[in-house]
């Protein structure tokens, strides 16, 4: 495989980065349609904490590169393929449900991961898992406590949560695999291997499923390609959202 | 009448009325109006910002933005919640504003076409609310003083923040000096507008003023705004859009030109460039959500069964 | 005013591409999404006459204006302010009615603008003119054919028929509201003045609303700005997806 | 058994049937499952390229993307009326394709993911197509055979336009070539399996040949194909995805590596990378579209019955 950096450091914390950014400009496209007032305060919470993760991982793994490029140039000025984030995460926002579902597996595997980095040997990645896991701490109370709230709510809101599950279900697998970099920077040290974190994601989504009274999928075959820049129809679209100013004003200052 | 000449007194001695006091029920009226448009104003006015973050040019400017349409929301929050203390309940609010019988802050119904307007609005549109809202920091009604009070914090934190935006652009590429300008030209008469009607034609002011609901008069705190963002578009180097604007050396103050009033009646009135986008995109927000506001009741109705069959 | 270009026929014309690209592309966002298969290939047709008329306008607008620029440069390279098309054709697609008034509207202003343009003093235009008005024409049959099955079908296709007709009919001053560009290239018998339009669309409207059982909406003050570049928010979000590949691949050819 | 002779004796003559005429249940039955699979494989087809309509990088390659998808909307308009001439309703076939009963050709739950993939769909999908079709020009039901002579013409041309798109791709800048190569990496094995299991494990195949709704086998077909489009590859310059891949001397023909049956019956059970997302883009298409469709039939009957009264 093709690592989108020469270091390894690098490339893996650009991978933690990609993820973020995606999944934050997912969140904020709900902004000021959220169904309360309330929600709307607390998605843009997440989306707030999401892209600073996503400016911390990206400013560390610049340096670690040898700081030819910033997170501008990460963010904003790089094709398809060269983000590396898990399909998860790239997934339409869809209705309420589809959106908490899907941030309940993300903030499932994000918390045991930042949890465990937070002992890299890199002080500058440990300390931005530290202050990143307490936010995705909060972020899986906030997405299992409506997944509760669906779940055992109305006969609609516990048929839409099942239903967002079942769709979503077959991209959690490739959160969990391990590939040649995941394990170049787990045996160094520096970063986590995936595999390790499943049995806390079950701990975790398990307890919420039985509170929400939803029953857990059965684990699919799944789908998988975003870790090696091969991702759904959807990325494209929200690059060219995302980067329309970098690209139309390439000599901008902003 | 007893009653509201000691209403009156404590006024007049600046004492601040909390909700259970007796209050005379146009006064009642005339705070749920006001801080109801106002919550209104912050729930709309997240539209038109709304409409860059996905496109923030950078990635710390679109934390920037989120976080100030975040405050918006909050503010939202706190109003509403100081609205009701006046009796009135925020579904009934909420519901006057999507049938399009309350009145918001006419500005929102301007569009956000480039980036430069998220400048302007926190230069401008954020420096006007803050001219005719620090007043209300000293407003008669308790709660109502005291939510504006953090408000005003915020509300100064995002307009300098805009004039930064601001000079950034105006730093910029030549592209982005336009856009600037731009962005100067759609929405200087619109934000001199905000401060209401010439006190000639101004209704419902005397009687604000004397319980000091309102301090000020429309044309004052215009002046006030005027005298204020004049010096700091020529240092930015743009050019105000107001052929007739000229500095009166005797009274040292900016004079404007005439504003067009019967585009500020129209676009109150609903005629506005955006007013059926931003009612139509709060409705669909509000359909769409309904099914998750039902979950969470309902979940809460069992909870509450649960705990009493547990009691 | 300022003009799109120095030469005002070339001004003139490229106004009728940046109209017909727009609503072109607005057509195109349907595709794989009509109520039937029949109304999906009718509705590719829309956006392929559309996108043609857009080609001929830009193409004569460049060899007017002297051959500096060419068509992909006025489609895929200018910023939101230098495309003059009228407010109406960004309005979004909203629901199939939506859309139907909205082609009726654009249909019937389009269709006696270039019926009378194709009399232009230029025989290239004329030519350009003549083959459009052929299209519109059926076009305008095809948008009134649905208005009067909507209008006359249901009570809930009658509902959505009339609402999309007064959401959409603050946009229709601005079709017919000359300006000096207007005034200036019909005085030099090279383009028409739209407001000398408003009878033929009146009479064609008016016939379609009648057999649809629609009310006519009052007519408002209306809404307009786009014709001077100045445009609803609609039109930037168009313009990132439209010109994504030409903005982050300039030097490719395609 | 004597109508079975007959009507054997009627294809081995080449004769046509046509839709009045006898013809067994299971030629029937084999048929309306081809032929609706078809139509439902261009309905589908629509969607992979449909995702690039507004982002054709000019306008010219805008209209021809969009043109070519119209003809796909046309092709399964006639596929669905000669699947009709055999006493099925479009509707019912529908309505498996959206239940998910129906099959469709597989390789469209791939994704298109960058502007390449319209040139390698139009040279390797619509190209493994016509190899497929062509021999259908011929097949022995005549309403079918007619539909696709029709389609092929359009195919060809289609095939013909892809593989220009690949020669600009690979003509043009070393990012254009890096998306032919990655589009021929992603489309080239599901091309490959467009031909179907191998002869050993194909059902359904031996009575196919025998009524002449099928002349080839899919080993045959799979092989002409890739003899067709590696010297094509090669002359753009791109690498064929099989280290495998070798020329036979011998034989004269190109031999590939193993193909990854698992990941075909994967896909073509419904798990593959895009099928949930054609099927939920299909219904809510039909579910957004029912509406139109209910006033059209409300204003038809209404139509039918004014006409009634008048005569």
């Amino acid at each position: 495989m093709s690592f989108a950096s020469c270091d390894p450091r690098a490339a893996w914390l650009m991978r933690l980065g990609d993820t973020t950014l995606v999944l934050g400009h997912r969140m904020t496209e709900w902004l000021s349609r959220a169904p309360t007032l309330e929600e709307d305060i607390a998605l843009a919470n997440l989306g707030l904490d999401l892209i600073g993760q996503t400016r911390l991982f990206y400013t560390r793994a610049c340096e670690l590169e040898g700081g030819a490029r910033d997170e501008t140039d990460l963010a904003y000025r790089r094709a398809e393929p060269d983000y590396r984030n898990p399909l998860l995460v790239e997934q339409p926002n869809g209705n309420f449900a589809d959106t908490m579902a899907r941030h309940l597996i993300f903030a499932g595997f994000a918390t045991p991961l930042y949890q465990r980095l937070a002992a890299s040997c890199d002080a500058e990645t440990a300390g931005i898992a530290t202050r990143s896991a307490r936010e995705t701490t909060y972020h899986l109370r906030h997405a299992g406590e409506w997944m509760i709230r669906l779940g055992d709510g109305t006969d609609e809101s516990h048929e839409r949560a099942q239903a967002a599950l079942d769709d979503l279900w077959p991209y959690v697998p490739e959160l969990f695999e391990a590939d040649d970099l995941d394990r170049a920077v787990a045996a160094s040290g520096f970063g986590v291997d995936p595999s390790t974190l499943r049995d806390d994601f079950d701990a975790a989504v398990d307890d919420v499923l039985a509170r929400a009274r939803l029953a857990k999928p059965a684990e699919p075959r799944g789908q998988r390609g975003g870790k090696a820049g091969r991702h759904s129809e959807h990325l494209g679209h929200i690059l060219a959202e995302l980067q329309y100013l970098q690209r139309a004003y390439p000599d901008a200052r902003w | 009448p007893d009653r509201l000449a000691a209403f009156q007194a404590r006024i007049d001695a600046e004492e601040k009325i909390e909700p259970n006091d007796w209050m005379p029920a146009q006064y009642r009226r005339t705070l749920v109006r006001q801080i109801s448009q106002h919550a209104h104003s912050e729930v709309i006015g997240m539209q038109p910002e709304g409409n860059w973050v996905t496109r923030a040019p950078t990635l710390a400017r679109k934390a920037q933005l989120l976080a100030k349409i975040q405050d918006e929301a909050g503010h939202g929050l706190y109003l509403y919640s100081a609205a009701e203390t006046l009796g009135v309940t925020r579904e009934a609010l909420y519901d006057q504003l999507l049938s399009g019988r309350a009145k918001y802050s006419s500005i929102f119904n301007y569009p956000t076409l480039n980036y430069a307007d998220m400048g302007a609005i926190g230069w401008l549109v954020d420096g006007a609310a803050i001219m005719n809202q620090i007043p209300l920091c000293r407003c008669s009604y308790g709660p109502y003083a005291r939510a504006m009070i953090l408000v005003c914090k915020e509300e100064s934190f995002h307009q300098r923040q805009g004039y930064a935006i601001m000079v950034a652009m105006c730093r910029g590429s030549a592209e982005q000096r336009a856009m600037a300008q731009d962005a100067l030209n759609r929405f200087w008469q619109p934000s001199i507008m905000m401060f209401g009607p010439h006190d000639s034609n101004s209704t419902h002011s005397e009687l604000s003023m004397k319980w000091k609901i309102k301090r000020f008069t429309n044309d004052g705190l215009r002046r006030k705004f005027i005298d204020a963002t004049v010096p700091q578009a020529h240092s930015l180097g743009l050019t105000i859009p107001d052929p007739d604007l000229r500095f009166n050396e005797a009274t040292g103050h900016w004079e404007h030109g005439a504003i067009d009033w019967d585009e500020f009646a129209r676009v109150l009135g609903g005629d506005g460039p955006c007013n059926r986008q931003r009612l139509k995109h709060r409705r669909a927000a509000e359909a769409e959500g309904a099914w998750v506001r039902e979950a969470a009741a309902a979940y809460a109705a069992k909870r509450r069964g649960a705990n009493e069959r547990a009691a």
